[in-house]
């Protein structure tokens, strides 16, 4: 049976789609199909992957001006039919400006570019994103300038309410607090999935956490999307 | 002074953070001008401006709404104003 | 028409004789435009003319080298069918005026002269002098450059793996940032900078010019005097983004061999760009200005030619490419332009509004640029009286550990991204050099940037040397086979005696050095005149090294388990002048400790064959430098959380000279097997001696102290975190 | 009304770049304006204002102007301009 095939979006200033692109095919099984920005039309709608970088040097707010490449428009039409989607990073903040997830990814409260290994407990394991992973707490590095999660307080009830916060910033250990937070996101939050559970977006970057050692958990978390397709 | 002057206008677009987002850069300044030694500055604020040349047409003021709120500004966190210069 | 005069001649800072030769050369006067560009391209930047005779003297090839020191960045090759370019660049007086974008512009250049080459950027490093916390600007200097670097790379989406930060109050009026690059690249798939082919099209991608930075090459030449702070200068924006397009687009056109030139437009911009690959490959050039791609109106020729904007190429390619060529770039949403063709006249000719505004014989103004042997002499050392301190060695430790320049690196290096690419195994707070692997292999590149300038300001040669041993060490500790070297020369003013010594000696120490170890060096930079109203810098010969691991899993960190034994490689004399204890105790005299280069050779080849033979016995290596053996057992217990039983030998006299002497050649190898190494270290005839064991979460002297490692960390993160959040 | 807010005052600093300074920002903007297809656009810049409360002291301008150039702006590559509210 040939493989099936995974779209992964591209933007001019993507930089972690080389990095996803290896993840994806190596540990889902798939093939990859890389769309350009400016192409109005995705073919491989089994599942689309945002990846992380600055798309379009990320001037104005991260991702905001990716929100109106054509790709993105497809995006968002398949995003209506239930077609999976998962942006990480920047993918992330450009699912939030299309509003296809709540809230605004804002500067880090230290206002500084932060990279280090990040412990992440995993909140919502009944998503059909995250309900092979077996560990409740992963480990993925985070990277980023702009993480802080910000909603209203009110849709913040709902999320949680919905249970549609999937990822938090946490300790080794699992426990939430202040001082595991690395960037201010409102409750830890570190991702979130959309009401009809089909959009995943997170800051982590679990692409990155699959190389030289087999136990890195990047490895189970693309392995358990095997399922959903 | 020639017609296609004229017809060039320039707005700008104010942006700033909505009431009850904290912003760190605006709460740094202020206390390194209380470092400084300013007793007289009470409150600081930031936000932002495009200045934006525009050649006028039937719908020049619905174009830029679109822009501001579209583009410009994320309704989430900002608040916008569109002004003649 | 501006007639040219004596004012305006000295005003581009060519002195009367070089203008003599300029109207030998030209067999006229010269026009305002050619003034300018003889100004550039015999400005000290691009000229070298200070250093050129001294840098002839370095040993510059070998086995593994590709290309040497004259093209954008230097090669080696790594096997396979693969070779590696690196490159390290100064960008101090940009980043003095403008600490953000002189940095993220220092950092898109060097990156520039890498990709230029064929290569993908793998990785980047940087070497950070500021000056003493103290100085009123040294604080946001350092944000300034730290977050310039970051953003710059982290855009790019290059890991930034590491690097070095020091301060010390020779830079408080002149800082340094030195930003070097790593490549990868096919061997069959290198370009070069040699034009060829008379009629073949020029071609210019990228930002738009712009009046950025005219006389920018001249002034990172000129000695900054009191005005330069408020006069407004000429500082250029860089655009991480437009990088990012060039680099994807250069490599989408480099599989196509479409490519016959190219060269990026650094310092100097388009004259240096043009002249270089005209001059490589003997030929001529005509270009058309008009076709220059501006970001601003009436730009001028002379404005032109001498604009440094950022994030520009010059290419020439083949005639039957130029469609491809055009079509890959609008992909990439970049502006390209046909601005010139290549001629066989060996001259270069400028033209604006169908006139010809500038003419200049291109091979006789590169070859005759001038080449001084500047005077020099040995200078004389005054030292401050100073109060002399003491210290316990555990309060020593502590002020040491929690000083500025050994505390934790965390809050530099947390802003860089280490890990995008994915083949980043150790970045250089893991390791004694950082570790990438070659993208879906198993070899890997061991780097490190290595300096130190209180050694080179008391001794420069033995200074240099021992910065060339040093890097020559990181790499063999992380498990490298070294094998060739970038440097960085920063000094202050050539004109100057004194400094012109400083310069030569540098130079003899590296030639040394390089020569004993086999350690060639491939490419490099210099930069002078780094000193305010008459005081210089320290002498600061940066030294970056590459090195290769064949198998990554042989790589090695400063990593240790529970239960290992740690074993010192080499001789400990006690040497502690100019060491960092005497240095808290306020003794600033004295010599660097002695380099050995055949004890050097030895210690570091015994070292590499026992990791390389004994790989599962090895949980971690540590080169043995500033600070002594104290502070390289402290930096283990910190980095690994873990407590240490150290026990001083019997037969050691002074346990403060032996513990904080910093001896050279010397390396902590921790292992989980004490019999093993025993035996092949008498075989070989090595000095090895045990010193601690892990164990436990305190770090222990035994019968001196003891302290927990919680603590050390503590104090260890103490300091950069007030100095940044008061 | 009390005293106490008569004696308040806002003035908004408006920083832009100085001319010839590239802006990268502005021209990533005008360039995804233009592939949404908006005609009338010419040309965009960006500038950042503060909006500053100070309570009123003899020396108020001399103050901000001494905070906008040493603090709020960086006057190597750019311009700033006090205004009252
Ligand atoms: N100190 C040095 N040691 C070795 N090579 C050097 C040194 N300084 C400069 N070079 C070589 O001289 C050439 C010109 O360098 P440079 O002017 O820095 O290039 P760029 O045009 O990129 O600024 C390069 O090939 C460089 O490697
Ligand atoms: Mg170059």
């Amino acid at each position: 049976m040939p493989k099936k095939v995974v779209s992964i979006v591209v933007f001019p200033g993507s930089n972690c789609d080389r990095d996803l692109d290896i993840a994806v095919q190596k540990y889902m099984d798939v093939n990859t199909e890389l769309v350009w920005h400016d192409d109005p039309n995705i073919k491989n709608q089994e599942m689309i992957f945002i990846p992380g970088g600055f798309s379009f040097g990320d001037y104005l707010r991260s991702g905001a001006l990716a929100t109106k490449s054509p790709a993105m428009k497809e995006v968002i039409r398949l995003s209506k039919k239930g077609v999976p989607i998962i942006g990480i990073c920047n993918g992330f903040q450009i699912l939030t400006e299309c509003k296809l997830l709540d809230g605004a990814l804002i500067d880090n409260y230290k206002r500084l570019f932060i990279c280090k290994e990040n412990f992440v407990k995993i909140e919502n394991k009944n998503t059909q994103f995250t309900k092979n992973i077996h560990k409740n707490v992963v480990q993925f590095p985070i990277a980023h300038a702009q993480g802080r999660f910000y909603t209203s307080e009110d849709n913040l009830k709902r999320l949680e309410d919905n249970n549609q916060i999937v990822f938090k910033y946490s300790s080794r250990d699992g426990k939430i607090n202040k001082s595991e937070n690395p960037n201010g996101s409102m409750n830890n939050i570190a991702g979130i999935i959309n009401k009809n559970k089909n959009i995943l977006g997170l800051m982590p970057h679990p692409e990155r956490a699959v190389n030289f050692s087999e136990d890195n958990d990047g490895i189970s978390f693309f392995r358990g999307l095997q399922n959903l397709l | 002074m020639n017609l296609r002057k004229l017809l060039k206008m320039i707005y700008r677009v104010y942006i700033n953070f909505k009431k009850g987002i904290l912003d760190p850069e605006a709460e740094a300044i202020k206390r390194t001008i209380d470092s400084m030694g300013y007793k007289t500055i009470k409150n600081i604020s930031k936000g932002k401006f495009f200045d934006i040349e525009i050649s006028s047409s039937k719908n020049t003021l619905g174009d830029l709404e679109k822009i501001s709120s579209d583009l410009l500004s994320n309704p989430i966190i900002e608040n916008f104003k569109i002004i003649k210069k | 028409m501006i007639k040219i005069n004596k004012h305006i001649v000295s005003e581009h800072g060519i002195s009367e004789d070089e203008f003599k030769l300029i109207k030998e050369i030209l067999q006229r006067e010269p026009n305002l435009l050619e003034l300018g560009i003889f100004s550039v391209m015999w400005s000290e930047h691009c000229s070298y003319k200070s250093t050129k005779k001294w840098l002839k003297t370095l040993p510059t090839s070998g086995e593994k080298v590709i290309c040497g020191p004259g093209e954008n960045a230097g090669i080696i090759d790594i096997g396979d069918n693969e070779a590696i370019v690196f490159k390290m660049e100064s960008h101090n007086h940009p980043s003095f005026i403008e600490p953000y974008q002189g940095a993220a512009t220092g950092v898109g250049g060097i990156m520039r002269d890498v990709f230029t080459m064929g290569a993908r950027p793998i990785a980047n490093l940087n070497s950070l002098r500021f000056g003493s916390p103290k100085h009123p600007k040294t604080k946001q200097l350092l944000s300034g450059v730290v977050k310039g670097i970051g953003d710059y790379g982290n855009c790019v989406g290059v890991p930034t793996v590491g690097g070095e930060c020091n301060f010390h109050e020779s830079y408080n009026n002149n800082i340094l940032v030195n930003a070097m690059c790593i490549g990868l690249v096919k061997k069959n798939k290198i370009f070069y900078s040699i034009a060829k082919g008379f009629g073949n099209p020029i071609i210019y991608v990228g930002a738009k010019t712009g009046r950025d930075g005219i006389h920018g090459a001249t002034m990172a030449s000129a000695e900054f005097d009191d005005h330069s702070e408020d006069s407004r200068p000429q500082v250029q924006v860089g655009d991480p983004f437009m990088e990012k397009l060039l680099l994807e687009s250069c490599q989408e056109l480099m599989k196509d061999d479409a490519i016959i030139a190219i060269q990026d437009m650094g310092a100097a911009g388009l004259t240096s760009s043009s002249f270089e690959m005209a001059s490589k490959g003997s030929c001529g050039v005509k270009l058309f200005l008009d076709k220059v791609p501006c970001r601003e109106d009436k730009m001028t020729p002379y404005e032109m030619m001498l604009s440094e904007t950022q994030e520009r190429m010059l290419m020439v390619i083949k005639p039957s490419k130029k469609k491809s060529t055009l079509r890959i770039f609008k992909k990439w949403g970049l502006e390209a332009a046909e601005i010139g063709v290549i001629t066989k006249t060996g001259n270069m000719e400028i033209f604006f509004n169908n006139s010809l505004v500038g003419k200049l014989p291109i091979k006789p103004l590169a070859d005759s640029s001038p080449e001084y042997d500047r005077p020099s002499e040995k200078p004389f050392i005054k030292f401050k009286k100073e109060n002399h301190k003491n210290f316990s060695i555990k309060s020593a430790l502590i002020k040491i550990i929690s000083s500025p320049n050994h505390s934790s690196k965390k809050w530099i290096y947390h802003q860089y991204d280490r890990s995008v690419m994915c083949d980043t195994y150790f970045s250089s707070e893991q390791s004694d050099s950082a570790v990438i692997r070659v993208h879906n292999s198993t070899k890997a590149i061991a780097v490190t940037c290595d300096c130190n300038p209180i050694y080179c300001n008391s001794n420069p040669k033995l200074g240099a040397e021992i910065g060339v041993a040093e890097s020559w060490r990181n790499l063999i500790a992380s498990g490298a086979d070294p094998i060739a070297i970038t440097d960085n020369l920063n000094f202050g003013n050539p004109e100057k005696k004194e400094i012109m010594y400083q310069i030569k000696e540098a130079i003899k120490g590296i030639k040394t050095a390089c020569e004993a170890l086999n350690y060639p060096v491939v490419s490099g930079n210099v930069s002078l005149y780094n000193e305010t109203k008459n005081k210089s810098i320290f002498p600061t010969p940066v030294i970056g090294g590459v090195g290769v691991i064949k198998n990554i899993s042989r790589s090695k960190g400063l990593r240790m388990n529970e239960g290992d034994k740690i074993f010192i490689v080499g001789n400990s004399h006690g040497h502690l002048e100019l060491s960092e204890f005497n240095r808290i105790c306020n003794k600033n005299f004295g010599s660097p400790p002695p380099l050995d280069l055949k004890e050097e050779i030895k210690n570091g080849n015994f070292v590499r064959n026992f990791i390389k033979k004994y790989n599962s016995i090895v949980t971690g290596c540590h080169d043995i430098s500033e600070g002594g053996i104290i502070l390289a057992l402290a930096e283990l217990a910190i980095r690994n959380e873990k407590g240490l039983n150290i026990k001083i030998p019997s037969n050691v006299k002074n346990s403060k000279n032996w513990l904080f002497g910093e001896d050279q050649s010397r390396y902590l190898l921790i292992v989980n097997n004490e019999d093993i190494i025993k035996k092949v270290a008498k075989k070989e005839n090595i000095k090895l001696q045990e010193i601690a064991t892990v164990s436990g979460d305190k770090f222990c002297i035994i019968k001196k102290f003891e302290i927990s490692v919680k603590k050390l960390i503590k104090y260890n993160n103490i300091w950069f975190e007030n100095f940044i959040e008061k």
